[in-house]
């Protein structure tokens, strides 16, 4: 199993899929062996590719931006016009996001196994699972974008799937319909920008695409707006802004869904999509800027609103729509290393983190901090491995979030203007202080519903399993940054060597800028604690402390109303206004306004209804007309 | 006047074989249905022998693969004609399959309603046959003759004779307007050949501009109104919703597949000559028939309604190609025709099954169709989804084509405005999608099935619809073999 | 010899005719006899294209017999549906006929 | 339904005010064309033409204006007697026939029945609007293009050539067979449509008589 095979992976999930989805009902356990023994045999292979990888690439016969390693032309269209192909493509951001989707996919497939118990759904829940990690491998492999945007949008529907997953309960199914919808207006700028490229080369092939780009055989205003469109599936995908609204909704789906999708891998696609293209990124400026600027206001609107959210797992999805931010960030300012780093760890620890606040629901039945508090003393384990999810988010040194939270710092304090490394750094303490006011009120000071945390106790081990594997990571997945550790693996310049795209990086430590960061995170820490640790209403105060703003945050900066008014008065307005004009002018207007305009004939204005045979015949005879006198107009 | 035609005359009158057993088993069912009492036969064995009829003619149909032969010079059976043979012989037989246990209940002639369906398939085969006028639009009136018909047959319906009465009026009209059109093309061309008028235009036909584009904008109009393009659209919707489903199903997907091969022979062939003159007609069509389909169809609540409209938007998707003629636009358009039928008819034949349920087309009447049926909301879910153009489905991978072959054409901003339209699309599908599965059912809330030839007909289109969506080279091949005889 | 452009200037003003009649008349057996007015001009651009053009192979002569034919055919067809119409209604006015609408 | 038949005295009106119509339009018409012929500046035949052109097209308008719906049919007669001597002119006799026998004879009467069985007398009076300006100016429009396209264009080479009838049969059933058969199923569907909607069907009084569609409307 090396590289070459690489399609072997998606290809046993498909299996699993199908025969979970038809037989559930047939098997014991509905099935849930099957999906969990194909994940173990997918993270196994994995382990191969990588041991191929690295013995590819430590033996110098890797071509970072090599042909694909196995093709087949799936649909040849016309005989020399496009052809859509079947290939893969790995390279090293391929092999991190394999391990990262695999290793996290088992992970939540455990767990499940103890928090899905009992569900009425339980084998299709499972089949979903399969789907969705065979897209998302499908995803990251694909060596040209016809085959990404059918796993893209394979994701896509797998999450609209699983958001809806109760779709008993009307909340899921809108926030799984308004997920969908989103994301979907995100991938008409994939889908556009995937037509122009392949107008301007020919070609569906990722490297071929980018072999042509960075030649200049594109005209760079073409290849600037290509680019933002690309952008623009990317942000859809990766809940930027101003698509970032379903992302918090999508908390509606089962929380083991939400640490699989919605913080570890689907929402990261957009991340993957811009690195995969970061050569061309780093060609079209204009495209590159618009990258960092949505990232830095995403991190920042989110990590406002994380602040004064009181639902656990809308909090993590606030944290995760930040995070994301942050790493597009590092990709607007050149760093795909950096970016890269981060979206690894923080694929552990927000999973953790997103587990662990399933394991808080799976106890009490709550999932607002106004209903939680002093879960330390019922649940010390989970306690605990939030916590360290939590200082891994906060970027508490030793911990994994801090590293790779140093590297884009570093990153953007090089490749951009300083204001935008202040608003960064502040953004970080933000990420801290949240983090913080997460913690203490749910697991610290006085239990705010007694009910609830005498009902509460300590998950099954197959929940906490996956707990402390995660919580291992989230401690030292960080370190793999160090020289030290990369030559352990055989990479003579650490693992940052191998994480580029069209320039080696070395990852790099700054003393002062990672000594500035641990100040901000402490500090938050202890603003947070001092803060939150006290009475239980010191909780809500902050709301008497500014109103208005804090009317503003929780309104989530009115993006979602103004959504809805767009949605109701624009779009629905504008077919209501063709549909009216359907009837009232072609019909009526045109009827009796127009008779009224001619006066003279003397007829009076009636309201008509339609759907009569002249009125009908008069639209024909108006399109005629109109035809002909465009046509005998253009002689 | 022989010199005319001169020695080319053929009379391989085998080569009309399938419409010849089409038009026996017409009458075969007429004859069965009115002598129904002294043959002793149910009424059961109808859609049976019409099937039987069907599967016959398309099986002889596919003896000339790859012919090419001219019968008298008035029609060509190429691979062209032998695709469309197929594929209409294929969508009357899943139409009859679907639907027997509606037309029992609902048809009040059911003899007439099969003996309908099967002539009009040879209308619809011969429009895409056909390599000259008169052939062209006599076979057009046999479709559209049958289609009036066929509407009025609700049995106790209203709406069905209302339908019935639109549809032939404004049908008279539109093909007045096609005739008028028609002749001025003779008067231009000198001939009701196909091949002599190109020719002809080729010539550049000095002097005769304004009639040679008064013609065009009629023969235009004509067609547009068959294809149901906007706005010769206005009659859509209400014979939609009159006519009774299968012929609804019938309408949205043999009909408009009959007029765009029609369109496609018009305008590769004799009228590829004048494309300035025309293109731009259909680019407005297009256009007009995309924005207005899918945004009225936002606020329909009938599902035959949504339908219409919804099939208002894949005409003008459809008209992209023919805007954009080439050999790949003219094999994208094919292959997308392909899809377009079976997942219209799987969503159609779904529909039916649950219309024989409810008895409501009214799109509440889909509340709780996932408790109550989760394999016919899947079937639903699937071919909205299709339609749409969600991956994996037929609806995307073909769209993506006769896109992909249109912004080649030069028309990316036909395109780009096509690809926003189908997302919008996605929004009204979803409303059907939401009722199914969010609702509960408003009456019985147990589980119930259906018929076998119901398993079977949305079975075979579903597993279609996913067969095109993810491996559509074999369905690709044939609709270039199809299309390479066009130019 | 009597000039192409006298013909041609019927049919066009005959087609207008049927046209308007179509639009304005409210009586479906009306609407048919406009649209009989339509087709008939159709009918004699044929005739005379055939006769003036096209005298050796004169297809446009067959086609005005075929317009001839289906015409007929048509006001058959069209005549059956609006005496349904009137049986069910009571009526034959197209402007009340229309219970189908938005 | 007979009691709806015109009388024979109505009969008479309308002969005789058809006949005072076509006088007063005809007469005048007449006397213009003679003079331009004995001018010399028309020939004979096309003396006829205009004549024959006059029948149609006031036929034409009488058909779409006259409010009297057995008016407007018999006004029809006209124009399509009208256009078979257009036929005759443009020395296709066969057309001619078969447009008098089938029209005439044909059409005609089946349309007169149908205004028959249906009662109607009128053209209903719209009360409540009406869309006629605009059919008019559409129509207008139109026409004034059609006619503009007529005059622009060149038709270049002109001849007049007899079709005789043995050539027309046999071109109609050697080269043109397949249509003809065509034409033949096209009858059978139109017969089909005819019987299925005029038949009275016998389970009609099982109709729902209204309300049906308003209720899938609401």
């Amino acid at each position: 199993m090396g590289m070459e095979q690489v399609w072997v992976l998606p290809a046993i999930l498909a299996g699993v899929f199908v025969v979970v989805a038809l037989f559930n009902r047939l098997l014991p356990h509905r099935g849930d062996f099957l999906a969990i023994l194909g994940m173990l045999a997918v993270v196994a292979l994995v382990a191969l590719v990588l041991l191929d990888f690295q013995g590819a690439f430590v033996g110098g016969h890797f071509d970072p931006a090599g042909t694909n390693v196995y093709a087949f032309d799936w649909l040849t269209i016309g005989h020399d016009f496009f052809t859509i192909q079947f290939s893969t493509f790995v390279d090293s951001i391929t092999v991190v996001m394999l391990v990262v989707v695999s290793f996290v996919a088992l992970m939540v497939m455990l767990y499940s196994v103890g928090y899905m118990h009992g569900e009425p759904r339980y084998g299709w829940y499972f089949a979903l699972l399969a789907f969705f990690t065979a897209a998302m491998l499908t995803l990251v492999i694909s060596g040209n974008l016809i085959q990404l945007y059918l796993a893209w949008e394979g994701v896509g529907l797998a999450s609209y799937l699983l958001i809806g997953f109760y779709w008993e309960r009307r909340t899921a199914a809108e926030a799984a319909k308004k997920a969908f919808i989103t994301t979907r207006i995100g991938d008409v700028g994939l889908l556009i920008g995937i037509i122009l490229l392949w107008r301007a080369t020919g070609s569906f092939d990722i490297q071929t695409i980018i072999a042509a780009a960075r030649s200049g055989a594109i005209d760079e205003t073409y290849l600037t707006v290509a680019m933002l469109l690309l952008f623009a599936g990317a942000a859809g995908k990766s809940a930027q802004f101003p698509l970032h609204v379903w992302l918090p909704d999508a908390m509606e789906g089962p929380t083991p869904v939400s640490a699989l999708i919605h913080a570890a891998t689907m929402v990261v696609a957009g991340v993957y999509l811009v690195a995969r293209f970061s050569p061309v990124f780093a060609e079209v400026l204009v495209a590159r800027d618009v990258v960092l600027y949505v990232g830095l206001l995403t991190a920042v609107m989110a990590a406002t609103m994380a602040l004064v959210e009181n639902d656990i797992k809308r909090v993590l999805a606030y944290s995760t729509v930040s995070q994301l931010g942050f790493m597009f960030v590092a990709l607007g300012a050149g760093a795909v290393t950096a970016a890269m780093f981060h979206l690894f760890t923080h694929a552990f620890f927000k999973s953790l983190l997103f587990l662990g606040s399933g394991s808080v629901i799976h106890a009490t039945e709550h999932q607002t901090v106004e209903q939680l508090g002093g879960l330390r003393r019922k649940m010390p384990i989970t306690t605990l491995t939030f916590v360290v999810g939590g200082l891994a988010l906060a970027g508490v040194p030793i911990f994994a979030g801090f590293w790779s939270k140093d590297e884009i710092l570093v990153a953007v304090n090089e490749g951009a203007a300083l204001p935008v490394y202040a608003i960064l750094a502040l953004t970080a303490g933000l990420t801290a202080l949240y983090t913080t006011r997460l913690i203490l009120l749910t697991f610290f000071g006085e239990p705010k519903n007694q009910h609830a945390f005498e009902h509460a106790h300590e998950s099954p081990p197959p929940m906490l399993g996956p707990l402390v594997i995660l919580a291992a990571l989230a401690t030292v997945a960080g370190f793999v940054a160090l020289d030290g550790v990369g030559r352990a693996l055989g990479f003579a310049g650490g693992i940052g060597e191998i994480l580029y795209l069209s320039s080696p990086h070395h990852f790099e430590f700054n003393a002062m800028l990672a000594l500035a960061s641990t100040v901000v995170a402490v500090g938050a820490i202890g603003i947070g604690w001092a803060y939150w640790s006290g009475t239980a209403e010191r909780a809500t105060r902050a709301r008497l402390w500014a109103p208005e703003l804090h009317q503003l945050l929780v309104r989530r900066y009115y993006m979602d109303d103004l959504y809805q008014a767009l949605i109701n008065r624009v779009i629905l307005g504008l077919a209501g206004v063709v549909a009216w004009f359907d009837k009232r002018v072609v019909n009526e207007t045109g009827v009796d306004g127009g008779a009224q305009l001619l006066g003279f004939f003397g007829y009076r204005l009636k309201f008509l209804q339609t759907g009569k045979i002249p009125n009908y015949a008069l639209a024909m005879a108006v399109g005629l007309t109109a035809i002909v006198l465009v046509a005998f107009g253009r002689q | 006047m022989n010199d005319a035609f001169g020695n080319a005359l053929s009379f391989r009158y085998e080569l009309l074989l399938p419409e010849i057993i089409l038009a026996i088993t017409a009458a075969l069912v007429i004859g069965a249905d009115a002598f129904r009492s002294e043959l002793r036969l149910g009424r059961r064995i109808l859609p049976w022998l019409s099937v039987l009829g069907l599967l016959v003619a398309g099986g002889v149909s596919l003896l000339w693969i790859d012919e090419s032969s001219d019968f008298q010079l008035l029609l060509t059976i190429d691979n062209f004609t032998t695709f469309f043979r197929v594929l209409f012989i294929a969508t009357a037989v899943f139409v009859i399959l679907g639907s027997h246990e509606y037309v029992e209940k609902h048809i009040g002639h059911i003899g007439e309603f099969y003996a309908l369906i099967l002539l009009s398939t040879v209308g619809a085969i011969y429009m895409a046959a056909a390599r000259e006028l008169l052939t062209a639009y006599v076979s057009i009136e046999i479709l559209s003759f049958s289609l009036y018909v066929a509407v009025s047959l609700a049995r106790n319906d209203r709406r069905s004779g209302e339908a019935a009465l639109k549809y032939a009026l404004l049908g008279g009209v539109a093909s007045a307007m096609l005739l008028y059109g028609l002749s001025l093309l003779y008067g231009v061309g000198g001939s009701t050949q196909y091949a002599e008028i190109g020719a002809a235009l080729a010539g550049g036909a000095p002097g005769m501009t304004l009639p040679l584009l008064l013609g065009l904008a009629l023969i235009i109009a004509g067609l547009g109104f068959k294809a149901s393009a906007v706005p010769f659209h206005m009659y859509t919707p209400d014979v939609y919703e009159g006519a009774p489903l299968p012929i609804t199903a019938y309408i949205a997907a043999t009909s408009k597949a009959a007029v765009l091969a029609l369109f496609l022979r018009w305008f590769s062939g004799p009228l590829l000559p004048a494309i300035d003159d025309w293109q731009w007609m259909i680019v407005g069509l297009s256009l007009a028939s995309m924005a207005l389909g899918n945004l009225i169809a936002l606020q329909q609540h009938n599902i035959k309604r949504l339908l219409a409209y919804s099939s208002i938007g894949q005409v003008g998707f459809m008209l992209m190609a023919i805007a954009t003629i080439s050999e790949v636009s003219a094999s994208a358009l094919l292959l997308h025709i392909g899809g377009y039928l079976i997942t219209n008819l799987a969503v159609f034949t779904a529909v039916i099954a649950l219309y024989n349920r409810t008895g409501t087309e009214e799109i509440s009447g889909f509340r709780g169709l996932a408790q109550t049926n989760p394999y016919l909301a899947l079937v639903i879910t699937a071919g909205l989804f299709s339609l749409a153009g969600m991956p994996m489905l037929a609806g995307f991978l073909t769209k993506f084509i006769l896109f992909q072959s249109a912004s080649q054409g030069g028309y990316l901003w036909l395109v780009t405005f096509a690809v926003m339209m189908s997302v919008l699309s996605l929004y009204y599908y979803l409303k059907v999608i939401r009722e199914m599965y969010l609702h509960q059912p408003d009456g019985d809330p147990s589980r119930w099935r259906l018929t076998p030839t119901g398993y079977l007909a949305t079975g075979v289109l579903s597993l279609g619809m996913v067969v095109v969506g993810v491996y559509a080279a074999p369905l690709y091949t044939m609709a270039d073999r199809a299309s390479r005889v066009l130019f | 010899m009597i000039p192409i452009e006298n013909f041609l200037l019927l049919a066009a003003v005959l087609f207008a005719i049927g046209f308007y009649g179509v639009l304005a008349r409210r009586s479906a057996i009306l609407i048919l006899i406009s649209v009989e007015l339509m087709l008939a001009g159709a009918a004699i651009n044929f005739v005379t294209f055939a006769t003036y053009l096209d005298p050796v192979g004169f297809s446009g002569a067959v086609f005005a017999l075929f317009v001839i034919t289906v015409a007929a055919a048509e006001v058959g067809l069209a005549l059956g549906i609006v005496l349904r119409i009137f049986r069910e209604r009571q009526t034959v006015n197209v402007d009340e006929v229309d219970s189908l609408k938005w | 339904m007979f009691d709806r038949l015109p009388l024979p005295s109505q009969f008479d009106r309308i002969i005789v005010q058809g006949g005072i119509a076509a006088t007063l339009f005809g007469v005048p018409v007449l006397v213009v064309l003679l003079a331009l012929l004995i001018g010399n500046r028309i020939e004979a035949p096309e003396l006829v033409f205009w004549l024959d052109a006059t029948v149609v097209l006031l036929g034409a308008l009488g058909a779409v204006f006259l409010r009297n719906l057995v008016h407007a049919a018999l006004a029809l007669i006209a124009t399509l007697i009208g256009v078979a001597g257009i036929f005759l002119l443009l020395a296709n006799e066969f057309l001619a026939l078969v447009q008098i026998l089938v029209y005439g004879g044909g059409v005609v009467i089946l349309l007169i029945f149908g205004l028959m069985l249906t009662n109607a007398q009128d053209d209903p009076v719209v009360t409540d609007g009406s869309q006629k300006p605009f059919a008019f100016g559409i129509a207008a429009i139109l026409g004034g293009l059609f006619v503009a396209a007529v005059i622009d264009a060149n038709w270049g080479a002109q001849t007049l050539s007899v079709v005789p009838f043995r050539d027309f049969g046999a071109r109609l059933f050697r080269d043109f067979l397949v249509p003809v058969i065509l034409v033949a199923v096209l009858l059978d569907i139109a017969l089909t449509g005819a019987f299925v909607n005029a038949r009275r069907s016998s389970d009609e009084d099982a109709m729902v008589p209204t309300g049906q569609d308003a209720e899938a409307r609401s």
